[in-house]
């Protein structure tokens, strides 16, 4: 049937395809594809799988250092973590799926990042989220955070792994497009990592997994298309996810790479079948034969096309060493997994798919996976945004009554609706948990730990890309060293709009370039990535969100520090420079409905002079709490720790402050807020003299009121109050 | 007035719960059991009398909250 | 003191719980899958948290006909104590060795934090290291632990002291506040909170410490 | 032959779920709803065709796994 359908223009550009690509694919192919071949070239070479526009950009990010046991091209990045263990991370969006049917769209998006950890051999330790949703007051809101929220937390808890930290916020931009970017780290011995790389002739090609039905035939297509109101019809590409079989599909597939039957392994992600098979024959440098007669099919007269492009979820696609069927089928048996050869690891370098004793595919390999186009997309950089000149105005609203109003905005309000729903303790080794800077997981039977951020201030990104990209980065590398970890490598997801538009390509190109920058200098590379542009709805784009994820290791857990301290009378010393800047601050945003001015400026060599000071500190254990600053400034950051800690602290404003709610809630970088014990002042500001870092006593913890400056005290309660009330109350509608 | 709604799967949509309840029906025993399909009935006590009207009304909540059209088809049928 | 843990496919605490019975019955934990049809021979078995079969159905129900849970009846018959902890609580009353039942929680949401307990009896092998009355803190995280039963069988639970543990502040709905129950023999306990997840202070706390301890010196006499 | 099994709550058990539609309901304005309660449907395809012996069957199963006799009542009908 499939070879009947006669290829027309229209059918071309119902694929995504162009007309100069479509040439080019009767050029590799010597003829004309058939529908299926189509589909297959569709899909590989789609945005979302192809990475057309950002590639030449993204060879820009450094992703090399000593500890890194494999940088970005494989389903995640690797990283040496010691005694002999390596952490297996990256993330991933979901965006579209997750605007259309935010239940489903979320839980297979934690499904899919699931895999991509365990198809290299480590088991799934850790969860996080970072969300972005539209104007709270939007319609569409609430219905989108309550089913996106319900679907992470429906998948993540049911596989048994803890979410343990994340992001959320609402801005106007995203209300048409928001996003769902999941991130997953595993762990797996250093010297046990599995690979896609298809090797071996004749070796057998096997299918493990759950049946193949019509899910999301084109999903990957639609990932990369804008938004227009015809969306609606593209509905049935919704899959539905079963963590169930994803948890049973986790311990069979590490019950079996314990033993020596793997050679390569992919998970069955975007474009299913087709990219996972083409990927690891390219990988590999071989070829793929396949019978799509003996695929697993949970529906009656599957034509060969659906087989190929089928999204169904809780898939994989192995390799295995001759002769090990029977060992690998009884592995799978016993977990209740269809397993079935589908096909053989050839030396032709095409990839061949048979389908009711017809030849329905014969592309070669290299020229679908490889040799896709790659666009050097014309782009405009953005003019730098004018600072912010912040006059006597700004101190005209009260400290506390700023303060409370801030903590109680839905961007700094308690996540604590969000995170009680998902399983954040299962597999007991979860140290620090959601509403601090880093989350931390103990290495299983160890006193060592991973800690783990996302990051990203798209209101920065917006106003300069480039420092925003950089923000994002060394905010990251904060949050890390903020519980006495040693920042190790990101993984990243590029949230854009339509790349084909050069002011949002200059975007892309800004940020890219800020974050290598602060990899570079902070000696922090990229191992890992996701790219998702045409994130607009008629023309109107999401703000630029070059999302990090964070990795980092903790020596010693004895050593590790939250945000909460357990005494009064502890000193509170502000490590880091402030100026007070304003311009694009929360402050000025929720307490002037201004979204202006210049993000803060971020100085690379004083976030690393800063946070060595910072970190070895802690390891020295001179350190009860510590927290970075970061939106809403210092007073948001010890509002933060009272409110951890359950107990007051006073804050004395320095002698010539200038705008005293500028040095409040101004967003300078690279500051630190520490509580230490008053004895060890004295040792903490020799090392910051001696390592060139600015540190001030700014006050002291005890009693139950946070107390700024000469601002009316404000009770524990009432702080509590203000921060906790609002995810709730606008949950309840 | 008596509503029902009755909402199943689309045809095509994975129902994984109903997978699990056909394979625990096999292991025990149940050879007989060729499939097993699930829906779901929500049942609508109303206030008001007339069919036309209320026909009108539980579609339109079919629509805005009961059932999800993604994923979802439903049946509205009317007691009394 | 020899212990096993079942594990069901979707199972997702069993490691945690074998973790924290190691930890205070100082020797290995035995793993039982769940298509075996025999027990070995212990003192405790322990039924984890989880999704067993993905909790479709009901919570628990098709886990409660699984060959494994066969053995757990008849070892409980014979007055093996048997540990039922969220997924292994309904697994438990599906199974009918408990009554009640578990059903979604009175906020539909999934919930996942610490809670405050009264240890409400001490006359059993459970929860005999506890002080009488004791407040403690466990932590919760389910979907479905909603816990109902008819009015008879609240109060014949009640007259028995067959209430194990009660939330001072109930997060799901529970009837009478109930947390944990013990069967009419006392050796067989459900509870919705996760003691194996307080047994380390680096996890935040040490609450759940004294139930291992408890069936250490009921069952080692 | 298509089997149908009908499972509901036992008065007296608050379904969480239904209040939650019932509350959703009238908070988008459907004042006329006067209460909600929520049934679920497996339905089964066997392959005999003797209908006692169905009913008989399809009654174990319901005992045996598909509802709950502590909190649900079912019930069971036949189609052809
Ligand atoms: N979607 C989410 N899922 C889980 N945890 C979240 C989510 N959003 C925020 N959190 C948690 O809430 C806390 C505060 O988040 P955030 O203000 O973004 O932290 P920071 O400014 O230190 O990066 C963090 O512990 C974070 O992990
Ligand atoms: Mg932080």
């Amino acid at each position: 049937m499939n070879g009947e359908v006669r290829i027309t223009p229209e059918l071309v550009a119902e694929h995504g395809l162009t007309a100069e690509e479509y040439a080019r694919i009767l050029e590799i192919l010597g003829r004309e594809p058939n529908l299926v071949e189509l589909g297959i070239f569709a899909v590989m070479w789609s945005e979302h799988c192809s990475y057309k526009s950002s590639k030449t950009h993204l060879a820009k990010f450094p992703t090399t250092a000593p500890w890194v046991i494999c940088g970005p091209g494989e389903n995640a990045g690797v990283v040496d973590i010691g005694d002999g263990l390596a952490a297996v991370f990256k993330m991933e969006s979901h965006n579209h799926p997750s605007f259309i049917e935010p239940y489903q769209g979320a839980a297979t998006g934690v499904g899919g990042i699931l895999r991509d950890v365990f198809t290299m051999g480590a088991r799934p330790v850790a969860l996080l989220d970072a969300l972005r949703f539209g104007d709270p007051a939007h319609p569409r809101t609430r219905w989108l955070v309550s089913g996106v929220v319900a679907g992470i937390g429906g998948y993540g808890n049911c596989v048994g792994v803890p979410t343990v930290g994340g992001e959320t916020t609402f801005h106007r931009a995203y209300d048409g497009n928001i996003l769902v970017n999941v991130m997953c780290v595993g762990i797996a011995p250093a010297d046990r990592v599995f690979y896609a790389r298809a090797a071996g002739v004749g070796n057998p090609v096997v299918y493990v997994g759950a049946k193949t039905g019509r899910d999301g035939i084109h999903g990957a297509t639609m990932a990369s298309a804008e938004f227009d109101e015809r969306s609606e019809e593209k509905r049935p590409t919704v899959q539905v996810g079963d963590p169930f079989t994803e948890k049973l599909l986790i311990e069979a597939c590490l019950e079996l790479m314990a033993s020596d039957c793997v050679v390569a392994i992919q998970d069955m992600g975007a474009a299913g079948l087709t990219s996972s098979s083409c990927e690891m024959a390219a990988r590999g440098g071989t070829g793929i034969e396949l019978d799509l007669d003996a695929v697993p099919l949970r529906e009656e007269g599957m034509t060969a096309y659906e087989i190929m492009l089928s999204e169904s979820q809780e898939r994989m696609l192995l390799v295995l060493r001759e002769g090990r069927e029977d060992q690998a089928r009884r592995i799978f048996a016993k977990w209740d997994l269809d397993f079935a050869v589908i096909g053989k690891v050839t030396g032709s370098g095409r990839l061949v798919a048979r389908h009711g004793g017809r030849t329905v595919v014969d592309v070669p390999v290299a020229a679908v996976s490889g040799a896709s186009p790659v666009y050097d997309r014309p782009f405009e950089l953005p003019a730098p945004a004018a600072p912010y000149d912040p006059d006597e105005r700004v101190d005209r609203i009260a400290a506390d009554e700023a303060l409370l109003r801030l903590l109680g905005s839905p961007d700094l309000a308690s996540r604590r609706w969000i995170y009680e729903q998902y399983d954040y303790m299962v597999m007991a080794d979860t140290v620090q948990r959601p509403g601090g800077d880093a989350a931390v997981v103990r290495i299983h039977g160890s006193n060592r730990g991973l800690a783990l951020t996302t990051d990203c201030t798209p209101r920065y990104c917006a106003a300069d890309p480039r420092t925003g990209g950089c923000q994002a980065v060394a905010e990251s590398y904060r949050n890390l060293t903020a519980v006495g970890a040693r920042p190790l490598a990101i993984t990243n997801c590029l949230n854009f709009g339509n790349p084909e538009r050069p002011a949002i390509m200059g975007q892309l190109v800004a940020a890219i370039e800020g974050m290598s920058e602060a990899c570079r200098a902070l000696d922090y590379p990229v191992v890992s990535g996701n790219v998702s542009l045409y994130n607009e709805t008629m023309g109107r784009a999401i703000l630029p969100t070059p999302q990090v994820g964070g990795l980092g290791l903790v020596e010693d857990l004895d050593r590790m520090v939250g945000i909460a301290w357990s005494e009064e009378g502890l000193r509170l010393l502000l490590v880091g420079d402030t100026v007070g800047w304003l311009g694009c601050s929360l402050f000025l945003r929720e307490l002037f409905g201004l979204e202006a001015g210049a993000p803060p400026p971020v100085d690379l060599a004083a976030e690393r002079r800063h946070a060595d000071f910072v970190r070895g500190c802690i390891a020295a254990g001179l350190v009860r709490a510590c927290h970075d600053l970061s939106d809403g400034g210092l007073a948001v950051a010890v509002a933060e720790m009272c409110l951890a800690s359950g107990g007051g602290a006073r804050i004395h404003l320095p002698p010539r402050v200038g705008l005293r709610n500028a040095w409040l809630f101004g967003e300078d970088q690279a500051r630190y807020l520490l509580a230490v014990a008053p004895h060890t002042v004295g040792e903490l500001a020799r090392r910051a003299a001696a390592a060139g870092v600015p540190m001030v006593e700014i006050g002291d913890t005890g009693g139950d009121a946070l107390i700024l400056g000469d601002a009316r005290p404000i009770s524990l309660a009432v702080l509590r109050r203000a921060h906790e009330a609002w995810f709730p109350r606008y949950m309840e509608g | 007035m008596i509503a029902q709604v009755r909402i199943r799967y689309r045809p095509g949509v994975l129902d994984p719960e109903a997978r699990a309840i056909a394979r625990a029906l096999a292991s025990l025993g149940y050879r007989d059991v060729r499939s097993v399909a699930r829906a779901k009935i929500i049942e609508l006590e109303l206030a008001t009398s007339d069919r036309a009207e209320a026909e009108r009304q539980v579609r339109e909540m079919c629509d805005r909250l009961l059932a999800n059209p993604v994923i979802e088809t439903y049946e509205v049928s009317l007691g009394d | 003191m020899r212990a096993a843990v079942v594990t069901f496919p979707g199972s997702n605490c069993d490691r945690d719980l074998a973790v924290a019975m190691e930890a205070v019955f100082g020797r290995p934990v035995l793993r039982v899958w769940h298509a075996d049809s025999e027990l070995p021979p212990v003192d405790v078995v322990g039924i984890p948290g989880g999704f067993s079969y993905g909790d479709y159905l009901r919570p628990g129900a098709i886990a409660a006909r699984s060959p494994i849970l066969r053995a757990v009846i008849r070892a409980a018959e014979r007055g093996v104590a048997v540990l039922g902890i969220c997924n292994g609580f309904q697994i438990l009353t599906e199974a009918g060795l408990l009554p009640g039942a578990l059903i979604r929680n009175v906020g539909l949401a999934f919930v996942c934090r610490e809670v405050e307990l009264e240890v409400a009896t001490t006359a059993s092998p459970f929860t005999c290291a506890y002080p009488a009355r004791a407040r403690i803190r466990l932590p919760v995280a389910h979907h479905d632990g909603n816990y109902v039963a008819d009015v008879e069988t609240l109060d014949r639970l009640e007259a028995e002291d067959r209430i194990a543990f009660r939330y001072l502040d109930n997060p799901n709905g529970s009837a009478r506040g109930i947390a944990g129950v013990l069967n009419a023999r006392r050796n067989v306990l459900g509870m919705m909170p996760h003691p194996e997840r307080a047994c380390d202070p680096k996890l935040g706390g040490t609450d759940g410490i004294p139930l291992f301890r408890s069936l250490l010196s009921a069952l080692v006499a």
